[in-house]
């Protein structure tokens, strides 16, 4: 059979899908764990322990999975899993006043160990995936179907997850005190905001999220549990608040762009690419950095977008 | 926040507490662990006497002990001086890789070149490539102010992947049947080892005199001020005529050289030669060990005797008593808790209860 | 200036208080008692000055009925009730309402945001226009839309007020509203505040302005270390006897300046500062840039630059100071050389010193002890630093001798900048840069905040200088200090520099139309003046 | 008598479900065999850098007979730490350095993979294969080679797309993998890395993979053609046994499918033809009995020129080193 003009078109388009349906899986975990780092950060704390709370998120989720057969329960443990941490990291920072950046650090080895530790019995037990979501009518539309309505729930959770933060961040009044928490803490304790309150609050959100992160891993990316299954996407996920100048939308592109060569590297690989693979491996880091340093040549409004009290502890009788 | 626990400023650090708070969370350490071991059907004295003295009983555990702390400390203490100035060079496991491909290198290149110059050759190639690395996050972050923890970390990546690709590639041992590894450095480009019988090699003394050095430049030196001022006021230090850029320079620069030069003491030292995997991580833990030692020399070096000791007590415990890994890590985690949140007693007064209230008769 | 004297203030009404006080005690760590046993009471509709020297403990007694402090000991009422004001949001639900000494405003957010912060969300979206209502009704000109870092001081003074009208509070407190305000502004605050006081809202007013004062308040409690020695009604008492009782004794009158040193008549003396055509872009987008500035100081007088805040002050101080250089190098010169390109340190090497508006975070940092402030910019001079080694005696000598010179309260030289109080670390920064003897001192804003016998003080430090042959260049917005220590004087106003003026050639009024920009409508200077 | 003891030195955690793990399923068949007659220990997750050798000698330090070090970057460590303690047996796996006191082990996998290489080949339509690998080292390298000249025996057309994914262990990164190879054509998955990641991705995309280290079959129970299963179990007993006897001795060992020590879990028979199945087992009982070598000449390499003619098999230390791919694979290793 002659190869119409509308089958090839067809096939690109289907190829085309598959690509950017694996893009958008790849940026998934790594936009939800931002985007919670993000509202932490905005709120002026820095918790270094995304990984940490990843992981316990991903052995608790995938345990309740296991143990009720229900992925809605995991995907709550996981959020619970992840604020339990972030409860702890807030207890010390916060209450305590430790360092954040040790603080975070410390909370990333406990969590490592403590998700190894309760994994233990699950490793190697299978897991069906989540399924896909399937919207009657819209994802059978050819190519846009499968394009814009064929993937997994958490995916489009993580879009609209982030336009809400975006939405909660820039246009409510609740948003404009996190934001004043993490600007000046000391302006706003004088507004009487409760600065603690807020952080507490910002921090228990970022750790529901990478909870929520950790789940994505083990119960929809790869459905099974190992030890350090995230395998530092975490310290991904940090590095990409700082490229999207801690605004919501940028998280995305970043986690996207990341994502996104990540794949492309590996296609390129697939495709016989005359490059050592270890160079191909770069190209998701050297795009990072080479899209970071075009986007902060105005360094004034990555000044102004940087939360001023960013880690700094606050003391509420100055 | 209503705060059941309510902290007093004491207006100047109490000079007991800078002591007792660690003692404080040592003993914590102590109690909590045993309630730990003993929930894991573990004997909790046995298991505290494996994580914390055995390591340590024999004059081999104790220069293990050095051998594991020293590329800490040196890490750290560069790390520390960039941390007090703001500038947050998270990136040290990669200049620390780098700091190893040069001095590698140049060992590689130099074979069997048989001179005294060899070993301060190679250590300074190690320092150069260390601050080579470092000098791409300082250069992108004071020419396009590219954020220096985003560069430096990813940098990280890069450079493992670089060091794999020369491993498995170019610089293969060739009577290695092509396994990922160099060939052996000359005995000339080794850190001779200083007592027989252990891994006590001269890389430690150096890092102990390379810390000396720059706990001295930074404490009465003017550039630690010129930091501290950057760190805690930028706009201070640009009134005070300070050059905000050469700061951030300086500290990316020795930053990197102290990782490059701890990088090249562990291959040169107690391996030999360059492998795909050299470093557990010293770079991140690193970071860990500066905050721990309150970004101050001294604490830098016992924070980093502590963690160390706490990585050799894990493998005890697992020989001895099976415990596995990852109960050293929940274990290491809630040591530091400990230490940390025992530290706000040097600064604060604790009380319990609601704070006083005002205007109530 | 005098402010004119409101002859129909109505009395505060009678009936309970508003707000009393009994036996409030705040001790802070190192054992500073900053309030000694308070007691003070506001019927409705009084306008109550609070006064006392820097450190006398006015900050935090309004900082504890707001809620910020805690008091350890005493009572509050309110309206006859006693409440306990555990946070500023209690605060304001009571219906008190503060502008703070030391900002409360949020650099990267508007205005709009920043003013919502404040008002626990009743007002919703024509937030802006409520702003722009208030801001125009009292004169208080602001563009609800603009950052806070793109706004100058006094722009931000400005904002904190207007935020602090748009409460509707009960009790309005003011801690130093005025001292980055405009002759013109601080009447029309006046206006307002007799309105508001005339609805029945209860202001308690701080200032180290006695004129104010006198002009504004019904009653006055004066505060000295920790304690109240004394209340009175300021309109029948007089500046004097006011300034005696916050310091315990005769402040001695600020001496005639002498007639400046350099020889009038020899207008052509190589000047020590001078100004060529600077044109440059400001820091913010919002500020003017600073266009075709030329000026001259020479060693022995003082010339003054007068200017509502916004118009180029920080531009100008910083392109003096080299924070930021100007494009050309000619159009800055010291002593004849060029060094528009010079960095801080290399001018400071030339003789210049430095005093900016902000104490913290720039002229000083606070965290850092004394000692450490002195050397911040004293390293050049006087071997302080030696191969790069600092000598840590003497930096703690050099703070020590600047405590002593210049009256500073602190606790010794091992004190945090951070605790001293405003006025207090002014003079220290002032001290700091007099002690290194400069040939060419650069203050803005050099009293402001800083009590009267403080004030005094560093004018008298001033005239010193000036006497011993310094060029000194103050910028104010203080027409009050122009005038009293100034030898010339010149207006900025959008970026340009008005010629300067002998300032017994000019009054008051016509330098107050040249910051109205009307330079040209003012009669023409002297020739020598014009550079 | 004093019970043997013998430690374990595990370069991934000991749950890793791979390497480590199957190290560990033959730690604990010892202790099932031997009973209280031997004593086991482990340290897992060691570093091959400067930890590995203090490890070591902890474990001949402290009185142990036997010290099994499971990973190639222990080799230096295990023979300094063996000259320490000439009295302490030490085994190290797949390395090539030996001493008095020092035996190696290492299993032919290369064996197995030429195995499920003729089932590849005769499984596919596309005629593209997609490996998932690891790093670039001879044991994966002569792996893939063995595979392609499997799948190449039955399938002349077919080729072998390679990702690299320079991680062992590595989850969502050889889930990427396994669907990029998908994507790009390939209907059978083999890989060299050790998560069942890319079996999941197989079971998902209603395509075929084979396990690795483990039998995966739980993963991927219509995607799972067979498994290539690493055995140390016998190997430990029988080194275990021979110390206790007084009969070891330094030597290498090269296990494969004949002493079982590389392992083909069942074959899937709801997915596999019987056709298929006889002929996978027609050339697994070759190679166990000697008939066939996975790389009998002709062998030829990418850029079709013949490396070894016909008649003749690659000797042993040509497949230790191997660094080039044989033809039918596509894409250039790094040199
Ligand atoms: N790692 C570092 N990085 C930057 N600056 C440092 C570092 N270590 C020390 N300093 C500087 O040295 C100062 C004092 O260090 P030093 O160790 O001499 O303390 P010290 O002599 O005990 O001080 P003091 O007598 O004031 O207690 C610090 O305040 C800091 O300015
Ligand atoms: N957070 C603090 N910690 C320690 N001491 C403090 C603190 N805040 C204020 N003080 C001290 O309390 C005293 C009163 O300070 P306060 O700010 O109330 O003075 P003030 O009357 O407002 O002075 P000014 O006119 O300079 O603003 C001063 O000695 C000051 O140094
Ligand atoms: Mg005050
Ligand atoms: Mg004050």
């Amino acid at each position: 059979m002659e190869p119409t003009l509308a089958s090839s078109l067809a096939e690109a388009g289907a190829a085309a899908t598959a690509l950017i349906g694996a893009m958008a899986r790849a940026a998934t975990p790594l936009a939800l764990a931002a985007t919670g780092e993000l509202v932490t950060e905005k709120a002026g704390v820095l918790n270094l322990g995304v990984e940490g709370m990843m992981l316990m998120g991903a052995v608790s989720a995938f345990a309740v999975t296991v143990a009720t057969g229900s992925p809605v329960l995991g995907l709550g443990a996981a959020i619970g899993a992840g604020m339990l941490m972030g409860l702890v990291f807030a207890g010390l920072t916060l209450s305590l006043r430790t360092n954040q950046v040790a603080t975070g650090l410390a909370l990333t080895l406990f969590g490592v160990g403590l998700s190894a530790f309760v994994g233990r019995d699950f490793v190697g037990t299978p897991l069906t995936a989540l399924p896909g979501l399937s919207i009657p009518g819209l994802s059978d539309l050819p190519v846009l179907g499968p394009l814009l309505f064929g993937h997994d729930p958490l995916v489009y959770l993580s879009v609209a997850l982030i336009a809400l933060v975006s939405w909660f961040l820039g246009r409510t009044r609740g948003g404009l005190i996190v934001r004043a928490v993490g600007e000046n803490h000391d302006a706003a304790h004088s507004l009487g905001h409760d600065v603690l309150l807020v952080r507490y609050g910002a921090v228990l959100f970022g750790g529901a999220l990478c909870g929520l992160a950790g789940a994505y891993l083990s119960l929809v990316y790869t459905p099974m549990w190992v030890e350090n299954m995230t395998a530092g996407r975490g310290w991904i996920a940090l590095a990409l608040v700082v490229f999207a100048t801690w605004k919501p939308w940028r998280v995305l592109l970043g986690a996207w762009l990341f994502g996104g060569v990540t794949i492309l590297q590996l296609h390129a690989q697939g495709l016989g690419v005359q490059i050592p693979s270890q160079f191909l491996s770069m190209l998701p880091y050297l795009a990072t950095i080479l899209v970071l340093v075009l986007i902060s040549r105005d360094a004034m409004r990555v000044r102004l977008s940087a939360p001023a009290c960013l880690g700094k502890a606050f003391h509420p009788e100055h | 926040m209503k705060m059941f626990l309510h902290l007093e400023a004491r207006g100047e650090p109490s000079r007991l507490w800078i002591w007792a708070a660690p003692l404080m969370a040592v003993f914590l350490t102590l109690a909590v662990g045993s309630a730990l071991f003993a929930a894991l059907g573990k004997d909790p004295l046995q298991a505290l006497n494996g994580f914390f003295i055995m390591p340590v009983s024999t004059l081999y555990g104790a220069t293990e002990l050095l051998v594991k702390a020293a590329p800490l400390a040196l890490i750290a203490v560069g790390l520390a001086v960039g941390f007090r100035g703001g500038v947050w060079n998270i990136g040290a496991e990669g200049q620390l890789t780098l700091g190893a491909i040069t001095g590698g290198g140049l060992a590689l290149a130099l074979g069997a070149v048989d001179s005294p110059l060899v070993l301060p050759a190679v250590l300074l190639a190690g320092v150069l490539g260390g601050m080579a690395w470092a000098a791409i996050p300082a250069l992108l972050r004071t020419r396009f102010h590219a954020n220096e923890i985003l560069t430096s970390l990813m940098l990280t990546y890069v450079a493992q992947l670089l060091l794999g690709w020369l491993v498995h590639g170019p610089w293969r041992d060739p009577h290695g049947f092509n396994f990922p590894e160099t060939a052996p450095f000359s005995p000339h480009a080794i850190l001779p080892v200083l007592l027989e019988g252990t891994r006590l090699h001269l890389g430690i003394p150096l890092a102990g005199v390379v810390i000396l050095a720059v706990w001295a430049l930074l404490a009465r030196g003017f550039i630690g001020f010129q930091i501290k001022v950057m760190g805690l006021a930028p706009r201070a230090g640009a009134y005070a005529g300070f050059r905000q850029n050469r700061l951030v320079w300086f500290s990316l620069l020795l930053s990197g050289g102290l990782a490059g030069l701890a990088g090249f003491s562990e291959a040169a030292g107690p391996i030999g030669q360059l492998q795909p995997a050299l470093s557990p991580g010293y770079g991140f833990t690193a970071i860990i060990v500066a905050f721990l030692g309150r970004l101050h020399p001294v604490g830098i070096v016992l924070a980093a005797l502590f963690m160390a000791l706490t990585y050799l007590g894990g493998e005890t415990v697992q020989l001895f008593m099976g415990l596995p890994l990852a109960v050293t890590g929940v274990f290491q985690g809630l040591i530091l808790f400990f230490l940390l949140a025992c530290d706000v007693l040097i600064l604060y007064r604790v009380r319990v209860g609601r704070r006083p209230a005002p205007g109530v008769s | 200036m005098t402010l004119r004297m409101d002859q129909s203030r109505p009395a505060p009404a009678p009936g309970p208080h508003r707000l009393a006080l009994e036996g409030i005690v705040k001790r802070f760590a190192g054992a500073v008692l900053a309030n000694d046993h308070i007691d003070l009471a506001l019927r409705p509709g009084e306008i109550h000055a609070l006064l006392g020297e820097n450190g006398a403990g006015k900050s935090t007694l309004v900082k504890i009925i707001y809620g910020v402090l805690h008091a350890d000991e005493g009572r509050v009422l309110w309206e006859g009730q006693p409440v306990t004001i555990s946070s500023p949001a209690r605060a304001r639900a009571l219906g008190i309402g503060m502008v703070f000494q030391h900002f409360s405003l949020f650099e990267s957010l508007t205005v709009t945001e920043n003013v919502q912060l404040a008002l626990d969300g009743r007002q919703g979206e024509n937030l802006a226009q409520a702003i722009d209502e208030v801001a125009g009704r009292y004169g208080l000109a602001l563009d609800p839309k603009q950052r806070i870092c793109d706004l100058s001081v006094g722009e931000r003074q400005r904002v904190e007020i207007v935020r602090c009208l748009l409460q509707n509070p009960r009790l309005l407190i003011m801690d130093e509203p005025t001292s980055v305000l405009t002759p013109s502004e601080v009447e029309s605050l006046f206006v307002t505040l007799r309105r508001l006081a005339g609805e029945g809202v209860s202001i308690l007013y701080i200032s180290h302005k006695l004129d104010e004062i006198r002009a504004l308040c019904h009653r006055a409690t004066i505060l000295r270390a920790g304690r109240v020695v004394g209340a009175c009604d300021p309109a029948t008492t007089s500046t004097r006897d006011l300034a005696r009782l916050m310091i315990g004794e005769d402040p001695g009158a600020l001496e005639r300046r002498d007639p400046p040193v350099w020889p009038h008549a020899a207008g052509d003396e190589a000047p020590r500062l001078e100004l060529e055509r600077l044109s440059m872009d400001a820091e913010s987008p919002f500020a003017p840039p600073l266009t075709d500035v030329s000026l001259k100081v020479r060693s022995g007088e003082i010339v003054g630059i007068a200017g509502v805040a916004g118009n180029g002050q920080g531009t100008l101080l910083a392109a003096l100071s080299g924070e930021h250089r100007a494009p050309r190098p000619e159009a800055v010169r010291v002593d004849g050389v060029a060094v528009g390109h010079l960095g801080p340190a290399a001018r400071r090497d030339l003789g210049l010193a430095v005093v900016p508006e902000e104490r913290l975070g720039r002229g000083a940092v606070p965290e850092l002890s004394l000692a450490e402030n002195a050397l911040l910019s004293s390293y050049r001079s006087g071997a302080l630093v030696r191969r790069g080694l600092i000598d840590r005696t003497r930096a703690h000598g050099l703070a020590r001798t600047i405590i002593e010179r210049f009256g500073v309260r602190a606790g010794g030289s091992r004190a945090a900048a951070g605790s001293l109080s405003g006025g207090n670390l002014q003079k220290f920064i002032i001290g700091r840069e007099l002690l290194q003897k400069p040939r060419l001192l650069i203050a803005s804003q050099p009293t402001w905040g800083v009590d009267a016998g403080a004030a005094a003080a560093i004018h008298r430090a001033l005239l010193e200088l000036r006497n011993q042959g310094g060029a000194l260049l103050i910028i104010s917005q203080d027409l009050d200090e122009l005038f009293a220590i100034a030898d010339r004087i010149a207006v900025l106003c959008a970026g340009r520099l008005s010629a300067t003026r002998p300032v017994h050639e000019v009054s008051l009024e016509q330098v107050g139309l040249m910051m109205g920009g009307l330079f040209d409508d003012v009669p023409t200077p002297a020739p020598e003046a014009r550079s | 008598a004093d019970p043997l003891k013998v430690g374990f030195v595990y370069v991934g955690p000991a749950s890793d479900f791979g390497w480590s793990y199957q190290h560990d399923v033959g730690r604990k068949a010892v202790e099932e065999a031997f009973g209280d007659k031997v004593q086991t220990a482990f340290v897992e997750n060691v570093q091959e850098g400067a930890d590995a050798e203090r490890v070591i000698r902890q474990f001949a330090a402290s009185g142990f007979d036997l010290v099994f070090t499971t990973s190639f970057g222990f080799m230096n460590p295990t023979l300094k730490v063996a000259q320490q303690f000439p009295k302490v047996k030490f085994e190290h796996a797949t390395g090539y350095k030996r001493a008095d006191n020092v035996a190696t082990y290492a299993a032919r996998f290369y064996e197995g993979r030429y195995v499920i290489g003729v089932i590849a080949g005769l499984m596919t339509k596309s005629n593209t294969i997609g490996y998932v690998a690891s790093f670039p080292i001879p044991e994966v390298v002569s792996g893939i080679n063995a595979f392609t000249q499997g799948l190449r025996s039955v399938n002349p057309n077919a080729q072998v797309k390679v990702i690299w994914v320079n991680s062992w262990y590595d989850p969502p990164r050889e889930r990427e993998a396994a669907e990029t190879l998908v994507a790009q054509g390939a209907d059978v998955l083999s890989q060299h890395t050790d998560s069942p990641a890319p079996i999941q991705v197989a079971e998902e995309k209603g395509i075929h993979a084979f396990g690795q280290s483990t039998d995966m079959l739980r993963f991927g129970p219509h995607a799972q053609l067979t498994a290539i299963v690493d055995n140390w179990s016998d190997y430990y007993k029988n080194r275990i046994q021979m110390v206790m006897d007084g009969a070891w001795k330094s030597e290498d060992t090269w296990g494969g499918l004949a002493s079982d020590m590389v392992h083909l879990s069942p074959y899937n028979t709801n997915e596999l033809s019987p056709e298929i199945v006889a002929k996978a087992e027609e050339a697994r009982t070759a190679i166990v009995n000697g008939t066939l070598h996975p790389f009998d000449g002709p062998l030829v390499n990418q850029a079709g020129e013949t490396v070894l003619p016909a008649g003749q098999s690659l000797p042993d230390e040509k497949i230790l080193s191997m660094d080039w791919y044989v033809q039918g694979v596509q894409g250039e290793l790094p040199k």
